[in-house]
């Protein structure tokens, strides 16, 4: 005992001095997922810090917001997290209606079309952007066949999308008090029927396909080596640096805001919120990469199924409008939050009553996620770093905004 | 708990530095708080079993306007566990704005409190890295404040555009 | 027709007897067709020097056009893997696309960091270009095509050639002056290092049954169809083959071990600083690289040039062998864009903790092996097939069932 | 031992299923089309469909806009610049006429008979009083070759797309820019235009305008001469 003591002290001593290397990863580089800058103060291929350096994609969304009328920041919430533009203007949509709602001298409804086609809508670019997730985290990791395979599949709902709204990725779809009429779809139409059969085709086109990425990327052994244990991120720590959406699913939490606080309809569907697990015969951990990377996998499956239930349903009759005379909050204020493909998307509005607000913040996911980076990747390796940044799902313009 | 609720608990806890309690304006309500108190009253909130805030949902700063001379922070904190929600608002004068911060309670108010520095110029007490986030460090004044005007140039560069 | 073709397509030369086949060549050959009075005072120094210089010329001329059809073959396959087209604009279905892009980077400019070792950084990419291609040299092609340098240690000739590639990676590395090169150079020096011993490893076992160094000799062995082919001949082989063969993509830098050059982690690796026709240079050693070490694995272990029945050598076995090692060249396409990239770490734990120890037993088995049979025993193949056999089918029925199921997907 | 074996077997496993997986697409058709050539063997099935109501090109159809400013007004990047006056109290510059819009993408403006509201619910139109200016010149030439004093010609509703009445206009426009290079094809403008004049071209041209100069992409689509009072005068006095 004495004597492995002895050596142990003894490689300390002459253990070699080695020199701190300072790298700069970033804003250029293949896997930060946009503009990302980390500077990397590595000892050899060990991380010793990582700090996140943001701002590169800065383009001043709250001090325009400030200067546009309610309708006209629409356009720019699409600019935030041009993944998942829907979700975006969706979750400012409901903050503004929120706000209006308070004011009991209008009264305004949403009418009950709109509200399945901003589910349906949405749930789908919940998919494209898991999709668009997991193709990058696989490319991260080193295989880029998913990624052309993510892409190959996420074409498909950029084509469902530009039927819809005429773009395909930077929507302006959702509209205070309705959704866009931009390309008109009468209820019970030829139109309707078609684009309904077109996404009912793709679902049975994709769903087989999510076992397939499983079966490709997700059980891989290496991916898995590569992935699974690294980086705990435990409840607390999620919590504490608010982590929402699927990362905080990741670290175990049961809690997604379309079950826990149900907004729009959501309350009418059944579906599931996956929650990762501690996997021993895999060695998944809970709050590792893998589950944050698993519980995206699973959450494509319930959007499936969501879409499947309205499907099912049918979309109803009516106007996909309210009558808005004008967009003219009351003085007040409002946080509203929704959830995201990349988490917890919150909106703060302060209106003075005139048709533009006085402060507006987004409270966006990425960028509370991002600022656990740091605490995560102390003490590992640089592929970790890219596995790390590939699992919290950031998309810069959410970031910087 | 209901606002009123938590608003009671904290003015019976904190007596003066709780300053009120809004309801008027449309949205949720919002108790108004001393600057200098925020950190202890966050502190509070977060390790009190009944309340258990241990989520900070946003931390934004506000400002009104040039007419009014004042900065607000406002934060919007929520208990996973007890499914609650509290909003907490502070306010101070343009000229000396500074009040605790609250990153050691709340990791993610890290980020928000530099990037609420950075835009407002709001000075938090305590936080271990206060720089600018956003802008770039050699940036002049701060964009959100509502008398900001924008430079002609920046670093040899015209600004507006 | 002149007579040289009159046996078959290429010369056969007898390549056994003389000590140099250049000198044999000069006095078979070139001397009974020169006039008489020539003859007896032709310089037999000089004309060795001289068909050696020849052969080298040819080899240097041929070999780099099999990286402009790797490159593009390696694009179209990986395009099909992805359903896509590769490209199309250069040439019918893009068939020039190689040639328009070496053109392309002749033409470029050719940085050279200013801060960095000048010299070092010029001569790195020639390095790794010379070794890759010396390795040619001693890798037998058919029957009756002369190797360049047949010596008696043909595939420890190959082992110590390919193994300086590493020091030119690394004098690229280093010169760079920049911090993702050095990290990919120093990656690629550790990896390429390690993964020398599992691949020298597994070369030995198909030494210990040969009982020869020489490439020709250890082709010839396997001349009785497929079954005496030395992946076949002992259930150890059987595994030395696929250690070989993973090693081998290790040592060539190719995804799943193409930590040097990640390009998501490091950018570039050791060529990040690379422009121009010294790029083009990593990039043909690259391909070529891959091509040789596939032929070498071709040569230890699928049979050479020898056919799949006994006697089969259709132009001298030449198409055969390049379709043995095109094929597993599309192995390691078809590796590459199916899997992810491994960790420093865990490239190192696939090495010391699974691949050495592996080779170890592989060639405790082999010599047990040699003990108990006769070498060409046919038994001895009989045996080791049905082994290798029932291998296969027990790994997949049980421990397919017991060992490891497909991870389910997470209860919700 | 048990896991050093259990862990070799489940990397050759994954391996294989992945390569599965890969080698199963090595068969599959291609999703990909070759742009901007399309060749012969991919024109059948691969050729790139931009939908109805594409958000693409903005184009202002110049003779049907009012100058009402909605369109400036609402553009959150104002990139769209008019500029125009009013003409003297008491005159304009034309009476109030109908613009018909052919789905050959033909106009042709004059005054249709009956009642405006209802047209598109019945058969066929007639339209009179054809104007010379700004009218499809094909079907001028064939009504003045015809001698029709009336100058009235007559559409089945299946050939009209859409029928824009205007009002008497006191209004023109010196200067409507468009500068694309700074639009986010949002789309706010062309809901709002009351004539349904701005639109977005859901076309190839709608896509395919990039330049190498930035000026190239302000797009001018005011008509200087639609406004020129006098030729104006001159035309209707000569009719």
């Amino acid at each position: 005992m004495e004597t492995t003591q002895q050596t142990e002290s003894k490689i300390i001593e002459l253990k070699p001095f080695t020199d701190e290397m300072v790298v700069n990863m970033g804003p250029q580089h293949p896997s930060t997922h946009g503009v990302l800058r980390l500077e990397l103060r590595l000892d050899g291929e060990v991380v010793r810090e990582a700090i996140p350096h943001i701002g590169y994609l800065h383009r001043c969304f709250e001090k325009h917001s400030e200067n546009l009328s309610y309708p006209q920041i629409i356009p720019f919430t699409d600019r935030m997290d041009y993944v998942a533009a829907m979700n975006q203007n969706w979750g400012f949509c409901l903050a503004v209606e929120k706000l209006m709602a308070a004011d009991e001298s209008k009264d305004f409804a949403i009418p009950e079309r709109a509200e399945y086609l901003r589910v349906l809508i949405c749930e789908l670019n919940r998919i494209a952007s898991h999709l668009l997730s997991f193709g990058t985290y696989g490319m991260d990791i080193g295989a880029f066949t998913p990624f052309l395979y993510a892409f190959r599949d996420r074409e498909r709902l950029l084509l469902l999308f530009e039927k819809i709204c005429g773009a395909r990725l930077t929507y302006n779809y959702i509209r205070i008090g309705g959704v866009s009429e931009i390309i008109p779809m009468e209820p019970g139409s030829i139109d309707e029927q078609n684009y309904l059969d077109e996404i009912e085709s793709f679902l049975d086109y994709f769903e087989p396909k999510i076992d397939e990425y499983n079966d490709l990327l997700t059980s891989n052994s290496i991916f898995s080596e590569r992935t699974m244990g690294v980086a705990v991120m435990s409840a607390e720590m999620a919590l504490s640096y608010g982590a929402t959406g699927p990362n905080i699913r990741g670290s175990g939490v049961d809690w997604d805001l379309r079950r826990d606080e149900p907004y729009s309809i959501y309350d009418r569907f059944d579906f599931d919120v996956p929650v990762a697990k501690d996997i021993p015969e895999l060695g998944a951990v809970v709050g590792d990469c893998w589950s944050r990377y698993k519980v995206r996998m699973d959450e494509m499956k319930e959007s499936v199924r969501i879409v499947r239930q309205i499907l099912a349903e049918g979309l109803p009759d009516g106007p996909v409008m309210a009558d808005l005379k004008a967009v003219r909050p009351p003085k007040g204020e409002i946080y509203f939050r929704s959830e995201a493909p990349r988490g917890e998307l919150g909106f703060y509005i302060v209106s003075d009553g005139t048709p533009k607000p006085v402060r507006l913040k987004g409270r966006s996911p990425c960028f509370s996620a991002l600022s656990a980076l740091q605490e995560l990747s102390r003490g590992l390796m640089v592929a970790d770093i890219i596995a790390i940044i590939g699992s919290i799902d950031i998309v810069m313009g959410e970031v910087d905004r | 708990m209901k606002p009123e609720e938590i608003y009671k608990t904290l003015a019976d806890k904190f007596g003066e530095s709780i300053l009120g309690f809004d309801t008027e304006l449309a949205g949720d309500p919002i108790i108004q708080i001393v600057p200098s108190a925020i950190a202890d009253v966050c502190q509070y909130l977060a390790e009190t079993d009944t309340l258990a805030f241990d989520s900070l949902m946003c931390l934004s700063g506000v400002d009104l306007g040039a007419k009014e001379e004042e900065l607000s922070v406002v934060y919007h904190l929520y208990a996973m566990q007890h499914r609650h929600s509290v909003v907490l608002k502070t306010s101070m004068p343009k000229t000396d704005a500074h009040l605790p911060s609250v990153s050691h309670i709340w990791k993610t108010a890290d980020w928000h409190e530099r990037e609420t520095y950075d835009l407002y110029g709001i000075l938090f007490e305590g936080h271990t890295d206060l720089r600018r986030i956003l802008l770039p460090d050699d940036w002049e004044g701060y964009p959100l404040r509502k008398d900001y005007k924008e430079p002609d140039f920046y670093r040899g560069m015209r600004v507006p555009y | 027709m002149p007579e040289i073709f009159s046996e078959g397509f290429f010369p056969k030369i007898n390549l056994q007897e003389g000590t140099n086949w250049a000198t044999d060549f000069v006095r078979d050959v070139i001397i009974p067709r020169l006039p008489e009075a020539v003859a007896g005072h032709f310089p037999m120094e000089l004309g060795t020097v001289l068909v050696m210089l020849a052969f080298a010329g040819i080899f240097v001329a041929v070999v780099p056009l099999l990286p402009l059809v790797l490159v593009l073959a390696e694009r179209k396959v990986a395009a099909r893997f992805q359903n896509r087209t590769g490209p199309m604009r250069v040439g019918p279905w893009g068939t020039l696309q190689t040639l328009a892009d070496g053109i392309k980077l002749i033409f470029k400019e050719d940085y050279i960091p200013p801060q960095g070792d000048k010299l070092l950084f010029l001569l790195a990419p020639y390095i790794i270009f010379a070794c890759s291609f010396a390795v040619f040299a001693a890798i037998p092609f058919g029957d009756g095509i002369p190797i360049p340098s047949d010596f008696n240690i043909g595939i420890f000739y190959i082992m110590a050639i390919s193994s300086v590639i590493v020091m030119g990676v690394i004098m690229a590395g280093w010169s760079s002056n920049s911090k993702w090169s050095l990290l990919g150079s120093l990656r690629s020096a550790a990896q390429i290092v390690s993964y020398e011993i599992p691949l020298g490893l597994s070369i030995l076992t198909v030494v210990m049954l040969v009982e020869s160094l020489g490439m020709r000799d250890i082709v010839n062995s396997q001349s009785g169809g497929i079954f005496t082919w030395l992946i076949f001949r002992t259930p150890f082989t059987f595994i030395a083959f696929f250690i070989f063969f993973i090693s081998s993509i290790a040592e060539v830098n190719r995804t799943p071990f193409d930590l040097p050059e990640a390009e998501s982690e490091i950018v570039a690796g050791f060529h990040t600083e690379y422009s121009g026709m010294r790029f083009a240079l990593f990039f043909i050693a690259e391909y070529a690289n891959m091509f040789a070490v596939s032929a070498i694995g071709v040569t230890l272990f699928l049979g050479g040039w020898q056919g799949v029945l006994p006697g089969y050598d259709f132009l001298g076995g030449f198409p055969g062998f390049v379709i043995k090692t095109l094929g597993l060249v599309f192995m390691m396409m078809w590796l590459r864009w199916t899997l992810p990239r491994l960790r420093v770490d865990q490239l190192m734990n696939l090495c010391w903790k699974y691949f050495i120890p592996i080779s170890f037993f592989n060639i405790l088995g082999t010599g047990i092996w040699g003990l108990i049979f006769e070498k060409d025993d046919v038994w001895s193949i009989g045996i080791s097939c049905a082994i290798i056999y029932v291998g296969l089918i027990g790994a997949y029925t049980v421990a397919g069932r017991n060992l490891v199921r497909k991870p389910e997907p997470q209860p919700s | 031992m048990d896991k050093y074996i259990r862990n070799i077997y489940k990397g050759v496993y994954t391996v294989l299923v992945g390569m599965r997986v890969t080698i199963r697409q090595f068969f599959e058709p291609n999703v990909t089309h070759q742009y901007p050539y399309q060749h012969d063997f991919e024109k059948k099935q691969n050729v790139r469909e931009i939908p109805k109501g594409y958000r693409g090109q903005l184009y202002n159809r110049i003779e049907d806009c009012i100058g009402c400013k909605k369109c400036e007004l609402i553009c959150p990047v104002d990139c769209i610049t008019i500029t125009g006056d009013k003409l003297p109290k008491g005159e304009q510059l034309w009476d109030s006429m109908n613009v018909v819009h052919l789905k050959d993408g033909r106009e042709v403006i004059g005054i249709i008979e009956g009642d405006d509201k209802k047209i598109m619910s019945e058969d066929s139109m007639t339209i009179t009083n054809i104007t010379t200016r700004l009218g499809s010149q094909e079907v001028i030439d064939r009504l003045e070759a015809s001698g029709d004093e009336s100058r009235t010609e007559t559409f089945s509703t299946e050939e009209v797309s859409r029928v824009v009445t205007r009002n008497p206009v006191v209004f023109y426009l010196d200067q409507f820019d468009i500068d694309m290079s700074l639009c986010m094809y949002c789309g706010l403008c062309t809901e709002v235009c009351p004539t349904q004049c701005l639109v977005m071209k859901d076309s190839l041209e709608g896509i395919e305008y990039s330049s190498f100069d930035r000026t190239d992409l302000i797009f001018n689509f005011d008509k200087q001469e639609m406004y020129d009072k006098d030729e104006a005068e001159n035309t209707e006095a000569a009719d």
